[in-house]
Formats: structure tokens, C-alpha cells, sequence
């Protein structure tokens, strides 16, 4: 298929926290992806999320959903969601959607770690 | 003036693939226009969800069904900006039941409809003559980025 | 294939201002699709110039005049890749009429054509069944940037 | 009008040489823009003219239409013509249209005056 419909996610360890790093546009075309990853890093809960967005140039409010969800899957099972390194464009979403005080912004992964 | 022919008409298949390149067309669209890279970015974010509810409520997710995008660009006029029609042949519903969910209720979803009224200048939902609905929506180059502006109430 | 309908169908009025829309929707069509920068680069620039032709030559710089791009996405082929027709209203002219200037021969112009050639895999103008003119593209997701391939045959 | 019909361009005099620095995608409806400048450097030509590309991120044949017809006007008035700080996608067209021989092209502005 030439249809490139899944997102390039990467996926990390450090100190603890489990890091993803979404790479491209997170559409609704592209959001289903992300869900699932995180659906997966939650089947075995760390301590800390993180979601390193410096890759993400676009998102719309279905990737937002994506993050809500994940936030409630945190809750449950009391670990720490972190987002970090939103470019501009992807910050003024979660600004528009007023949830750039519910969840925990980072500017980078050092200060997310240390959230 | 929306009774001309529009500037730039697109019919794409219902399938989310291609909401990249309407947006990209609407990015260079309105930078040409002279919209500020944030407003281009708003306008561009606005059309995707539209769209996005088109194919997810609208078509419930067939992905092979027609939607238009109809663009015109009043550049000429005392209040350059832009007009951008979206319609699909999905089910008439009563335009007063679209609506986002309450903010202040964080849950996933419920945002499409806020983040359009809240970058567009004027936001209109209506059933078509025929069959499917329309959403109209427009943007004066003038108005910045108004995102601190109260919403605007229903068409 | 191309019998059926198109993913994507844009009309637009044949006004330089619309190029950079185009070219954007392409870009992030192709890009989607899994090309790479530069073919996705380079497809957007064969429909750049194919636009500027229709605007310059079919319509002798009418600003006012219909084009129209369609694009078949062929993803689930054996060859996935993109289809595109570009289609005018224009007076209608000898396909084998068409052909860019002597490159040896510098001298401003007469680039457009060659540039269309070198980039799409396949490129065939032919007169439309009622009125104007049709160049119908073609670009296989596997054929690389195929800038140092012999140019194709008129078709 | 909201058109942005014309392309930005700056205008800067270093030793001897006139440089052009045209701002944005010079394609149909913004070359002639660029050829109205150019046309006015060679009313009254300088010794050498160098058109720095850098900010050029999209140029058509139209664009190059007009760099050929650069070329043609410093010919005539013994006039040097440079360009530079050529971005990859703009210099692939001149590669495509086999000018990337014909006109000189210098990597920076610095070697555009010692051309
Ligand atoms: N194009 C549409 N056709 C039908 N219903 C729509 C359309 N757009 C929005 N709606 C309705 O408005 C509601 C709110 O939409 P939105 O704010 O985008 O959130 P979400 O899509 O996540 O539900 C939808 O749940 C749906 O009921
Ligand atoms: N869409 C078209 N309709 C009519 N004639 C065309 C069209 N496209 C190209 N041509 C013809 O082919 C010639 C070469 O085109 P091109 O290589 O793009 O160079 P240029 O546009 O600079 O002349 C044109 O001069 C014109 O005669």
C-alpha cells in the first residue's frame, strides 16, 4: 500500500518514564496510530509518560482526543503523563481547546523527566 | 458575492488521507491571500475539522463519499478575507444540535466545532435545498487571529 | 482505472494567484501518498507549470477562465502512484504542437513542457471530446526522481 | 488589495556589485515582479549583479524565464551576472532546464563578489 497511514512513533526508556515521539501529522488519518501506542504503553503502566511532540508540526482535535484519552488512562492507573517540546502551532490548539492548563506541558524532555 | 462561481471549488472522497492536501491547498491559499502564518494555520485547522466531522458524523467513516470545498476569495472588496463553503450529501440533521462539549468538561472529543468558531469570523450550519448539509464559514483578513475573542453564536 | 472517479477534483479559475494552492495540495497529497521531498517537489511543479501553460497559451492570460486538476490516487494497484489530468476549456490545438524550445538554445521561456516530461513518468496531451485541451500525467510511487532519465515520447 | 501580487524584494550596493534579494515563491504571478527589477538594475547597470536566492523556496520556468532574460540584459551591458544561495529545490529546476551551466552560481554572496 502506498498510502502511508500509520505514524512513525518511537518509543524510549529513560530514568523511569516511558518517552514516545510521534513523527508527522497528527490528523485523523494519523491519530489512530497514536492511539494505539499509547493504548499499548499503558497495558504495563511506568511511572511516567512522556510525549516528546518536537515532531509533530500539526495536530488536529482528534490527536487532542488521542491525549485526553491518555490522560484518563494515566489517572487509572496513577501514572504521570508529561507532553513536551510542542512546536507553536500545536500549543495553540490545546490553547484554543483551554487545555493547555489541564495537562502537564514541558518545554523539553529534561524538564518533563523532572516533572 | 457567494452567489458568484467560487475561485476555487474541490470535491474529494470522504477518506481522512486526504485532508492533508486540502489543508496544505487552504495554507498556500491563504499565505497568498496575505493571512499571517498563524491565521493561515487557524483557518487551514478550522477546514480539517470541518471536514473531519463531515467523514466521522456525516458519512459515519465511508470513506467513499463526495464532500466540496468551495472557496472565494474577496479580495477586491471593502473586507478582503475569505468565504469557504463545506457540503457533503449525508443526512440532514437540525443545525442547533452541532455543538462542541462544555470545556470545562475534559473528555476526548467534543473540540471540532469550538476550534471552528473560534478562528473563523462567522460560522453558518444549514441543510442544502436538496439533500446534506452546509457549513459556511468566512475570514477577513483583518480580523487577526482572534482567538481571544468570545465564540460566535449559531447561524 | 482512470475511468472512475477521481479521489480529488479541484476547478479553479485560471488566475496566476491559485498556482501556489495547487501546488500546496499537491505537495501534501504526494506527501502523504509516501513520496519523497523531491518527487513530491517535483510533481507539484509539473502541475505548476501545466496551470501556467493552460493560464498563458489555452487561455492567452484570461484570468476568468475554468481548470480543471483531477487526481486519481492508485494505492491499492500494482503500480501505487498518482494519475492527474489537467483539463481547460481553452481553443483546442495539435498535441504534437506542443513541445518546449531546443535546451542548447538558451533564451528565456520554453521550459515548461520539458520540465512536465522529465518529471512525470507519462504525459500525453490530447484534445478533449467537446472542447479544450487534456494532459493526462502519470507518476509511480517506485519510479524515483527520474531527472536523468530520457525524456518520454509525445503520446 | 489583499492579492500580494508582488514579491518582496530588497535592494543592497556592496562593492560595485547590485544585489537582489527577492522574498517568497517566484512563480507566474510573482515574476513579474522580479523581471521589473531586474529591468530597472540594467537601466543604469552596475559592474556585476547578483541575485541571492536564499529566500526563494519555490521558483517555476517562469522565474527562470526571467533569470535567462537577466543573463541576455548583462550580456548586452558587459555586466556580470551571479546567482547564489541557491536552496536544492530551486536549483533542481535550473538542473531539469540544463542551466545550471549557463548561468554562474556561487554558493554564498561573499563568493558571488569574488566570482
Ligand atoms: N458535519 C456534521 N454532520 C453531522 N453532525 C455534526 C457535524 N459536525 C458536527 N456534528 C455534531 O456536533 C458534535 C460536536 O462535534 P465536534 O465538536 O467536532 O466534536 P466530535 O467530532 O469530537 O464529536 C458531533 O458529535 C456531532 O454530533
Ligand atoms: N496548455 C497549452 N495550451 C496550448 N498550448 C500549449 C499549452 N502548453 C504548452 N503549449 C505550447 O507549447 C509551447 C511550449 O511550452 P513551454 O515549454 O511551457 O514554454 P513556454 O510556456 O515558455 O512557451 C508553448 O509556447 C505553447 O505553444
Amino acid at each position: 500500500m502506498a498510502d502511508q497511514a500509520d505514524l512513525e512513533i518511537t518509543w524510549d526508556s529513560r530514568e523511569g518514564a516511558t518517552i514516545l515521539r510521534p513523527m508527522g501529522d497528527v490528523d485523523l488519518s494519523r491519530s489512530p496510530s497514536l492511539r494505539n501506542d499509547i493504548r499499548k504503553v499503558f497495558e504495563n503502566p511506568p511511572e511516567k509518560v512522556i510525549v516528546e511532540l518536537s515532531a509533530v508540526s500539526y495536530m488536529d482535535s482528534s490527536g487532542v482526543a488521542t491525549l485526553v484519552e491518555a490522560m484518563q488512562l494515566s489517572r487509572k492507573s496513577n501514572a504521570k503523563l508529561v507532553l513536551c517540546c510542542m512546536t507553536e502551532r500545536v500549543h495553540s490548539i490545546f490553547e484554543i481547546a483551554r487545555l493547555d492548563q489541564v495537562f502537564t506541558i514541558s518545554p523539553d524532555v529534561d524538564a518533563a523527566l523532572a516533572e | 458575492m457567494t452567489s458568484e462561481r467560487p475561485s476555487v471549488e474541490i470535491k474529494l472522497v470522504s477518506d481522512p488521507m486526504f485532508l492533508a492536501g486540502a489543508r496544505e491547498l487552504i495554507l498556500g491559499l491563504t499565505h497568498r491571500l496575505g493571512f499571517k502564518q498563524d491565521a493561515s494555520g487557524q483557518i487551514a485547522l478550522a477546514v480539517d475539522e470541518a471536514l473531519a466531522n463531515v467523514i466521522n458524523h456525516g458519512y459515519e467513516r465511508q470513506c467513499d463519499q463526495p464532500i466540496w470545498i468551495k472557496i472565494w476569495t474577496t479580495a477586491d472588496e471593502d473586507e478582503p478575507g475569505l468565504r469557504i463553503h463545506i457540503e457533503d450529501e449525508a443526512k440532514q440533521i437540525d443545525p442547533d444540535s452541532i455543538c462542541g462539549r462544555d470545556l470545562d468538561d475534559v473528555k476526548p472529543g467534543g473540540l471540532g466545532v469550538h476550534i471552528i468558531r473560534q478562528v473563523m469570523d462567522t460560522v453558518v450550519y444549514e441543510k442544502k435545498e436538496s439533500c446534506g448539509m452546509r457549513l459556511k464559514m468566512s475570514k477577513r483578513l483583518a480580523s487577526d487571529t482572534n482567538a481571544d475573542q468570545p465564540e460566535h453564536s449559531h447561524g
